[in-house]
């Protein structure tokens, strides 16, 4: 088992904590992992992007240049990784910010998640971030939704903690709407 | 028949001192203020728990007179260590001793910080207004006209800026809570350096805050001067520019 | 048994420290090993030890050797630049023989340069580094778990030799996030009769570097360099798939870690592709490097810069075997398939089948 | 009496002992110690007070004061 992501967005939107949450459910699962974030004056451009790396193996490399999927959750996120995933990969948009045709990438599959709505139709839109986890997870196939949810107690802040359930909910609704919409295709 | 009267030494060295001439040259004031610390030292009885942070300079072999822990400063450095030793050794008395080049030119940037962290340090600074260790050339504290090595026409303000007064720029710094400027050219000087040693000693003793003793010390040999003439500079033109007196005492009630 | 925690690199450093009983940390801040700091600023106080935040990098090493001067565990860190300003200190440590633990997560240079991780400071860190005739040990971690066991290695080094101990990291080793095995720390505290303690019940002793006397300072080198020799049953190396390598590569830090994905792809496609990775650069695993060149066919040597541990493994090497060497400036991380094809090109130039 | 004992392998002769003085009881001397300095020399004439001024203010710790001791 490999898998990789780079994970980019603008500050604010959790990206960060998406990496974390999955690196430390990789960890739980006995895999190896590796979690690099962007540091130094990176910080200062307004986006923000980490990198995860879960392997059966120890990892070697923890920067990625090709990617095995790339999760962008904004425009220039899209513009700047998009081009940059394999062709046998999967790129995660975040619909409700990216429109068709506003990047380009070689990737075969791309996953266009209404993160916002999804968030919102379950009560916060603040969890966008979670539902989008949710559906990454889902359709990576590299943990179970189970995996990340149990890994939320310990990613999280205690401050947090009381979030947790409604943290569960969203990388449930992310997870349904990859496994629906790859019902329908099917169907 | 009376007895003859029985003699009674009175005055000896300090104890944490050790009993070996010094290197310094004849006049220098160095080793008077050695030996006006080291009294300290014993008065207080705290040779057994000094820790001090030797400099480089004319002092820089001051571990082989005193009869305490000392360890060795880079140029400069000695706030800085002497912070270390102190955070470590909080119980421990710590005190760095430096003259001019290495506290007001190398050194500024720890002397400063230092004292403005508020270190419960005593610091005693020699400032005899020229290097004397590398053969004379001018420090930060060298009087404007004065002539060294390296200002052979005289200090020109111009060029080279005005002596820095350490012991007043320290005084502002929230942090410092005791600072004086003392000179040994006289008893009656002497008596006053002495009090404010055992001001600053008790400040650090008692744990108030940083303490601070500037000396204005005569250099006969890089003075070209002969060891009268330098020490009588030291009460002219030195005290002229830089006066005596005690600069802070922030538990002066 | 012991925790696992996903901690960043940087993190991993702070707390090997810690559960080797550092509680004095000095330091300034500097990209990309802020969190060192950081760390040490949210744990000391809680723990009873100190963290100060100095004027400058300068400052903060002569707090070290204040503090390391009465025998306490001591810690500072920075980045290439500030180190280059830690040496004179470390200079003044290594000649007056107080320990101290420096971690160096190394950015890139000379001057200001950037904040990309670089493998530009192995000369400095393993030929001293500061003025005079010295040495450091220097340990090169290449995973969040290493810095974590290395520190406090280091630690246990700096007494055992009275030295300064040099953690060689780079941007990359700091700011991974890893899990990492929370191992306790069970040594003895040693003895430290040389230590600044007050003279109770003794003279006043000196730690000092300044040797004035006829043939004083000879003799100090002399011993000095007798010490140093004496380091070199200290040298740690790790090899990964070097069973009858052809083609050994030679790498450490954060490359290091990289080619052992190049070694896998490698070996997939049946090249006889090996790895040897200094842990201590210095003492440098000579002898290691000497067996490597006696057994495989040919060396490459792989760095983020444009040729520094290549000077070692050529004079290790001996000239047994031809040893090639792959350099990458700062500015961008080479990828496992972007060495694995250096390394192809190596294979082919030699010959190898 | 008092008097100043002068340890003659000490004494610099830098003479600040001798402006310390307020009797004029010492003086620099004419003969020369080891390290080829020219000691300075205590001449009892029945002066000397004890009063300590010229050992406080040398450099070199080279001069032994003594007093009378009361009873």
């Amino acid at each position: 088992m490999y898998f990789d992501t780079i994970i980019a967005g603008f500050g604010g939107q959790g990206v960060l904590l998406m990496g974390n949450v999955l690196a430390y459910a990789a960890m739980h699962a006995g895999k190896q992992v590796t979690y690099m974030p962007v540091y130094g004056v990176e910080m200062r451009g307004g986006t923000a992007n980490c990198t995860v790396v879960i392997s059966d193996r120890p990892v070697g490399s923890p920067i990625i240049h090709e990617p095995v999927s790339a999760v962008v959750m904004n425009r220039p996120s899209a513009e700047k990784f998009g081009p940059m995933v394999k062709k046998k990969g999967q790129v995660f948009v975040n619909a409700s910010l990216i429109k068709e045709g506003q990047f380009t990438t070689r990737a075969k599959t791309v996953c266009w998640v209404p993160t916002m709505e999804l968030a919102s139709d379950i009560g916060n839109r603040r969890l966008a971030n979670m539902v989008m986890l949710g559906a990454v997870v889902q359709g990576g196939g590299m943990l179970t939704i189970q995996q990340v949810a149990d890994a939320l107690s310990g990613a999280l802040d205690p401050r947090y903690h009381k979030m947790i359930p409604a943290n569960v909910g969203a990388l449930k609704a992310g997870a349904r709407f990859i496994s629906e919409q790859k019902a329908a295709k099917k169907g | 028949m009376s007895a003859k009267p029985k003699l009674k030494q009175v005055f000896d060295r300090p104890k944490s001192l050790k009993d070996v001439p010094y290197h310094y040259c004849p006049g220098c004031h160095h080793g008077l203020i050695h030996r006006l610390v080291a009294e300290q030292i014993d008065a207080f009885g705290l040779q057994e728990s000094t820790l001090a942070a030797a400099s480089v300079g004319c002092s820089v072999l001051l571990y082989d007179y005193f009869d305490v822990d000392i360890v060795e400063s880079p140029h400069g450095r000695a706030a800085a260590v002497a912070t270390g030793l102190k955070r470590a050794k909080p119980d421990s008395f710590v005190f760095t001793y430096q003259g001019d080049g290495d506290l007001a030119a190398i050194g500024t940037a720890e002397i400063v910080h230092a004292a403005n962290r508020g270190e419960k340090i005593t610091v005693i600074f020699v400032n005899n207004a020229v290097f004397g260790m590398t053969g004379g050339q001018m420090a930060p504290t060298t009087l404007e006209g004065q002539v060294t090595t390296t200002s052979p026409y005289g200090r020109s303000a111009a060029e080279a800026g005005l002596p820095i007064r350490v012991c007043e720029m320290l005084s502002t710094l929230e942090g410092t809570a005791f600072a004086a400027r003392v000179a040994v050219d006289n008893i009656k000087n002497l008596k006053k350096a002495k009090a404010a040693l055992k001001r600053a000693f008790t400040y650090q003793t008692k744990g108030w805050g940083f303490s601070f003793v500037e000396f204005l010390s005569s250099c006969p040999t890089n003075w070209k001067m002969t060891p009268e003439e330098a020490n009588a500079r030291v009460g002219k033109e030195m005290a002229d520019y830089f006066p005596l007196g005690v600069y802070k005492d922030v538990r002066a009630n | 048994m012991a925790r696992r925690v996903l901690i960043k690199g940087n993190e991993a450093i702070a707390m090997g420290a810690i559960e080797a009983g550092c509680r004095f940390y000095f330091g300034y801040p500097i990209t990309p090993q802020n969190e060192i700091p950081e760390y040490m600023s949210m744990a000391m106080p809680k723990l009873g030890g100190t963290f100060l935040q100095a004027e400058s990098e300068v400052a903060s090493i002569n707090m070290l050797l204040g503090a390391a001067a009465t025998g306490a565990r001591v810690m500072t860190s920075s980045s290439s630049p500030g180190i280059s300003l830690k040496q004179e200190g470390i200079s003044y440590l290594a000649g007056s023989q107080i320990p101290g633990v420096i971690v160096n997560m190394s950015r890139s240079g000379p001057g200001l340069g950037g904040i990309h991780p670089s493998q530009g400071d192995y000369f400095q860190s393993t030929r001293g580094g500061g003025h005079g005739d010295y040495r450091t040990l220097v340990l090169a971690p290449s995973t969040a778990q290493e810095n974590y066991d290395l520190t406090m290695l280091a630690f246990d080094l700096a007494e055992k030799y009275r030295n300064p101990v040099m953690i060689l990291g780079d941007a990359l080793i700091g700011q991974i996030k890893e899990p990492v095995e929370l191992k306790s720390y069970r040594k003895k505290p040693q003895d430290k009769p040389w230590a600044l303690t007050g003279a109770k019940g003794r003279h006043g002793q000196i730690l000092k570097s300044l040797f004035l006397a006829d043939g004083e300072l000879t003799d100090h080198n002399w011993m000095l360099a007798k010490k140093y020799k004496s380091m070199e049953k200290e040298v740690r190396f790790e090899t990964y798939r070097a069973e009858d390598a052809q083609l050994m590569l030679v790498a450490f830090g954060s490359v290091g870690r990289i080619l052992k994905t190049s070694v896998d792809i490698l070996r997939e496609k049946g090249k006889a592709v090996g790895l040897l990775r200094p842990i201590t650069v210095y003492p440098f695993p000579k002898q290691a490097v000497r067996q490597a060149a006696e057994e495989a066919k040919a060396l490459m040597v792989m760095e983020l810069n444009t040729g520094q541990m290549v000077e070692d493994v050529k004079l290790a090497a001996e000239c047994a075997c031809p040893v090639d060497f792959y350099g990458r400036p700062p500015g961008s991380i080479p990828t496992p398939d972007e060495l694995a094809k250096e390394a192809m090109k190596v294979w082919r130039k030699r010959g190898l089948k | 009496m008092p008097q100043v004992k002068v340890i003659s392998e000490r004494c610099k002769g830098c003479g600040l002992c001798v402006l310390a003085c307020p009797k004029n009881n010492l003086a620099l001397g004419k003969e020369y110690n080891a390290q080829g300095y020219a000691y300075v020399t205590f001449n009892s004439d029945g002066k000397c007070t004890g009063c300590a001024f010229c050992a406080e203010l040398c450099p070199d710790m080279a001069l032994r004061p003594y007093k009378e001791e009361r009873s």
